[in-house]
């Protein structure tokens, strides 16, 4: 985990960056192993922990949906819980994190429990936001999570200001934040890209570059292949990262936390992954390739993470099924917890519009 | 394409009407295009215009990067070049991105240097679809108060298409705020000819002697289901249904209040600066002497749309709501 | 620093406040700190916080990039870290830059996850300085129709100094509306020791019996003028100051026009769904019975702000305008 | 004037980027001389005419400024006049522009007569916004001009529409705009620089990096020095071009216009230049280092421009003398008819929120 030079320059990973393009080879998972080494075996196993988690929380809730029994939105990150999982774990307990529509692991990473998580679905007053806002529009500010606002790119800027809080104080935290391949498109993205850069904030920025926006592929959303292309034009260092690969996310999120803490400035990461559900459960998303899904099913974080694990050394398939055991016991115990809350009384709606007083106070 | 209708009966939803107003237009004039987010191969988030991309192509159906400040910005460069482009916002929402381009671009260019700027700016708006506060929010209140846009906001399958194929024909910005929650539950059989319903034009949906209730988009049903149930205990409510917010019909509205001597605004919006605080206003000035009453406003308080069930249907107008008022007032 | 008073009089204008309040809080509280376009090495476009960066350093006083909504967003996170922002806004017109900002994160944080944003924006606004449709606008309106944010417009010195003090240690965001116009028209000594002038009190600034004028900001001193010329002829015009425009000080209203009878809402913003409006209509519904004319408005017409002299002479409320208003109500 | 073939390149105009950091050296302008053949004797004739009428209507305006004659903002475009002059010379008739704040030559060149301008300076009826707007904020449909907003980039994407109607109807027309090096960091600025990429539409963006943006310098807006580093981040070929050397804007025009023209999409263009004068003329701009102004003040683009035709054999003395008098001429006949105009009535003020029927029709 130790922090690299500041060098400001566009660097693709090496060794992962291979693994974007063919189907999952042993020699790539070899020379992930290779860098993963640096990863301690009980992180690495906590983050394979967390992989089921997500999965396993947010497939609960795609079944929950199904049974009509959650409305509304439904976002989920199948598929590309790498990103989120990994880019949580490189971080220590005071960074803030604004995470984006697709990075549930973040949250449970950062401490929300999957409990609070289906109470949040359900509407239930025990949500993170008390039945005000519903699915993935969570924060909490005593867990270091900045909430997700749904226009795309929105708390970029306001991720940035975090990070220039910090620095004003001299505190050595960094904010992590993201959005998707669309959300680059906005202004918004551009401002803080931009002011990160010219003040260093200790901030790193991230793209869940997963091919589509809704039903929009990136084709129709740039005019460049690789959105990393972006930093340099801001004068700040970028890598695309294969963000199927728990141990790369984690690798190089741990590299551009480090830069930031040490007053290195911003980075931008990209993280190349697959949406592999539709936009929203609602959605069949017809207009995307099959041959696509398929050649990235094979690219599983979750399969790659036990390819890795068995190749360390670090677990076996005994361990995977406990894994996944654990995991849908605490989903199913937060669904119970979720099920069992009181959902909010009406006149509820009028409270909170203003604050009696500011959290640091 | 979307537009089918119900065969047996020949009815069509406020949104295929909405899908046909397109369609029909773009057929009429091939200057009308469209621009979004996943508006072609996708057919838009509530399918409006499914089958436009392959009947019209790519250059008359644009998928946009996600951006509305450069899209709608992008619609008033092609209007002031000649084109009739009409932008969806996938959700009234995201309006907030766009809005300096909407406020300081398209509503002035005409008053500061006579660039006509002829955009329509479909908006779905509107709550009670479990959307909360940043899929349900009604935002006409801050256009209302920007010179040079004019607005409007149907109620029912036909305003809707009659509403759109207006705002298409008419040389300002136009703001069309179509309520997602009338979507697919109100249908009409609609004229088989070509109809608009005028910009600036308040309908009476229903004549009443006793109070009048002005109100627009989905609120105009709650104003009839009131009203039906308060024509059993004797009292005739007119609801005014404003159909264009800017300009506003005062005429209609003075003329019913003129009649009734007693008004209620109702709206889903946020209460405070509303439009009812207007109309109100208008009536306290222009109709004081023939007012019998206070005017009462009926509107969503001043919070975020919440996403809770129970909190929802607090926050939002209910026919109960205007019942009692109208009981109340009925008996001033 | 600009904070310097006329050494005769002790006085000090509505800017100078402006600094001294900035000056003292940042004094006072580490946390605060400055950020916008130009506010550092030259002062800012007005020269409020003319030495400044000095004084503080530049991480205190931060020129941005020019880009109100990364800056304003920059603040929101500042802010929920902890730090006691304020913004400029070169003029208050670029805040459409900042619209979606303000109204989607800044303003609905608290409600939708409990996070207090305790932010200041500075909105110099308002015309009479030629201006023209870009240096002159008055953009509360729009804000006030937002619920989650607290807009303040100090019309003296006073209220300048000790609003902006109050703003500063609100937990919620604010927006400080000041006028340009008054900046270096208008003095007064001020108190040596610490004060704020707490949010949500509005101030009879005149006190009469025959009419209300319920206004804010520069307009203030038209109604000042016109009970002058008023009270010449008998009519005794009572003029409320709300100062802070959300939350709204209803009970000082209420009273004022509970004794007066009679009201004129009074503001430099267009007509159509503003302030005035609101008040109207409040006053429509919560005080009908005392009424004995109905509610006039006086606003600016419903188009941008003109730049050429005759034109924005024509569409500024003027004295006389008030005048004749309260002479037609005090005949009704 | 031959259009360039599209290589979607980032390339530094030969010869001329050496003009920036040094003083005006003679090789320079020799090389300067060498392509500026390929420009028509009476082009270059007139683009130097242009730049005497931008600096004798501009220094007019000063005048009246300090006179207490105007009020309000009076943004000059005092030695960066080469920028506006050289790229509306490059359009044909039938294009579009969307100018900035200095970007008077461009309104000239296009026909707005300096009587206009200054009508539009004095408030007069007889301006371009009959006095509804001041100063630069002024536009003609039929003279192909979008009017400026002071919103700064919010005409990019304005711009980049225009393009598309040309692009949706087939037309070979090319619309030029651009904003200052401040105006970049604006939302706007990357969300129309992203669709004109996407959609490959014929225009033309540009930044006039003059340095300084009011009092804030480049460092302080953005962590790059060249501005043009942001055109590959959308895929986008750019060029650098000395903004002070109007054949040299000239031809960097003619050739993006040109591509663009051919259906090969937008190009950025970067114009090194220096802003000479305050902010707007109340402006002392003391944060201006008095060195920097000694140097650019060498590379005065009339002063350059003279160079050049004196190098071509296309003036001499007496032709620079004779265009500076007829400037003159124009533009005190200009401020005769300005003064004599009147002013508009004030219930003028209510008239043309709306448009009783679009212009095309
Ligand atoms: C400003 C804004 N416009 C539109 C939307 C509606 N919307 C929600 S998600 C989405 C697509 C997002 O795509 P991307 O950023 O690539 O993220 P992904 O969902 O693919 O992870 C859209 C258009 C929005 N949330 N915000
Ligand atoms: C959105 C916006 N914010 C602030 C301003 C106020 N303002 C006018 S010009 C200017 C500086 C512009 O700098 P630059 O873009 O470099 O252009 P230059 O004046 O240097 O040519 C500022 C801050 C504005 N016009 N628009
Ligand atoms: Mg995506
Ligand atoms: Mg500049």
């Amino acid at each position: 985990m130790s922090a690299l030079p500041n060098e400001q320059t566009l660097a693709v990973v090496e060794g992962h960056a291979g693994v974007l393009n063919g189907p999952l080879a042993l020699e790539v998972v070899m020379d992930v192993a290779v860098s993963a080494q640096e990863i301690k075996r009980a992180d690495l196993l906590q983050m394979y922990y967390y992989l089921r988690l997500t999965r396993t929380l947010e497939d609960r809730v795609t079944a929950l949906y199904r049974q009509g029994r959650i409305v509304g939105g439904c976002y989920t990150s199948h598929g590309m819980e790498a990103i989120a999982v990994g880019y949580a774990s490189a971080l220590e307990r005071d960074d803030v994190i604004a995470p984006f529509h697709r990075d549930m692991g973040a949250f449970l990473v950062r401490g929300i429990t999957p409990g609070e998580v289906l109470a949040q679905y359900l509407g239930k007053r025990t949500g993170p936001t008390n039945g005000k806002d519903g699915n993935v529009h969570m924060g909490d500010l005593k867990r270091g999570i900045i909430g997700f606002v749904s226009h795309l790119a929105d708390n970029l800027p306001v991720a940035t200001g975090a990070a220039l809080a910090f620095k004003i104080r001299g505190e050595r935290r960094v904010v992590f934040t993201g959005t998707g391949d669309g959300g680059t498109s906005r202004g918004d993205f551009h401002e803080a890209m931009n002011f990160a850069a010219v003040r260093k904030l200790p901030v790193v920025i991230f793209c869940n570059n997963n091919q589509y926006a809704y039903s929009t592929p990136v084709r129709y959303q740039m005019a460049i292949t690789d959105v990393v292309e972006r930093a340099k034009a801001y004068g700040m260092p970028g890598e695309i990262v294969d963000g199927n690969d728990v141990a790369a996310v984690y690798l190089a999120s741990k590299r551009a936390i480090a830069r930031a803490r040490d007053g290195g400035g911003p980075t931008f990461l990209e993280f190349k992954t697959m949406r592999m559900h539709g936009h929203s459960e609602h959605d069949p998303a017809k207009y995307v390739p099959r041959e696509l899904l398929e050649e990235w099913k094979k690219k599983d974080p979750i399969l790659k993470a036990e390819h890795l694990l068995t190749q360390l050394g670090y677990g076996d398939e005994a361990a995977f099924r406990e894994a996944g055991e654990r995991a849908k016991k605490e989903v199913e115990a937060g669904l119970d917890f979720a099920e069992r809350s009181p959902l909010p009384e009406g006149p509820e709606a009028l409270e909170g519009v203003f604050a009696e007083r500011a959290d640091s106070e | 394409m979307t537009t089918t209708m119900d065969q047996r009966t020949g009815e069509v939803t406020y949104l295929e009407a909405i899908s046909q107003a397109l369609d029909e237009e773009m057929t009429r004039d091939e200057r009308v295009f469209l621009m979004g987010e996943d508006i072609g191969t996708y057919g838009g988030a509530f399918k409006i215009t499914e089958g436009f991309l392959q009947k019209y192509g790519e250059w008359r159906v644009l998928d946009t990067p996600l951006a509305e400040s450069g899209f709608v910005g992008a619609a008033i460069g092609a209007a002031m070049m000649g084109l009739r482009p009409v932008v969806e916002m996938q959700f009234a929402d995201f309006i907030s991105c766009a809005f300096d381009q909407i406020t300081e671009v398209a509503a002035k260019n005409h008053y500061r240097w006579g660039a006509a700027v002829p955009l329509v700016i479909r908006a779905p708006f509107g709550g009670g679809v479990h959307g909360g506060p940043f899929h349900s929010e009604c935002p006409e209140g801050w256009f209302f108060h920007s010179p040079g846009l004019k607005l409007v906001a149907p109620s029912t399958p036909y305003d809707a298409k009659g509403l759109l194929k207006a705002a298409i024909r008419d040389p300002n910005p136009v703001i069309y705020f179509e309520h997602k929650f009338l979507y697919r539950r109100i249908k009409a059989v609609l004229p088989q000819e070509d109809y608009i319903v005028p910009i600036g034009k308040a309908d009476v949906k229903r004549t009443g002697t006793d109070i009048s209730v002005v109100t627009y988009g989905a609120m105009v049903h709650l104003a009839l289901e009131a009203a039906q149930v308060l024509a059993q205990e004797g009292i005739d409510i007119e609801v005014v249904d404003l159909r264009t917010l800017i300009p506003l019909d005062k005429e209609t509205i003075y003329a019913s209040v003129r009649k009734t001597s007693k008004a209620i605004m109702l709206h889903e919006d946020n209460k405070t600066g509303g439009i009812g605080a207007e109309i109100a206003a208008l009536l306290a000035e222009e109709c004081f002497d023939c007012l019998d009453g206070p005017i009462v406003r009926i509107a969503a308080p001043d919070t975020p749309v919440p996403f809770s069930t129970p909190l929802e249907e607090f926050f939002l107008p209910k026919t109960s709501d205007i019942v009692s008022a109208a009981r109340k007032l009925a008996a001033y």
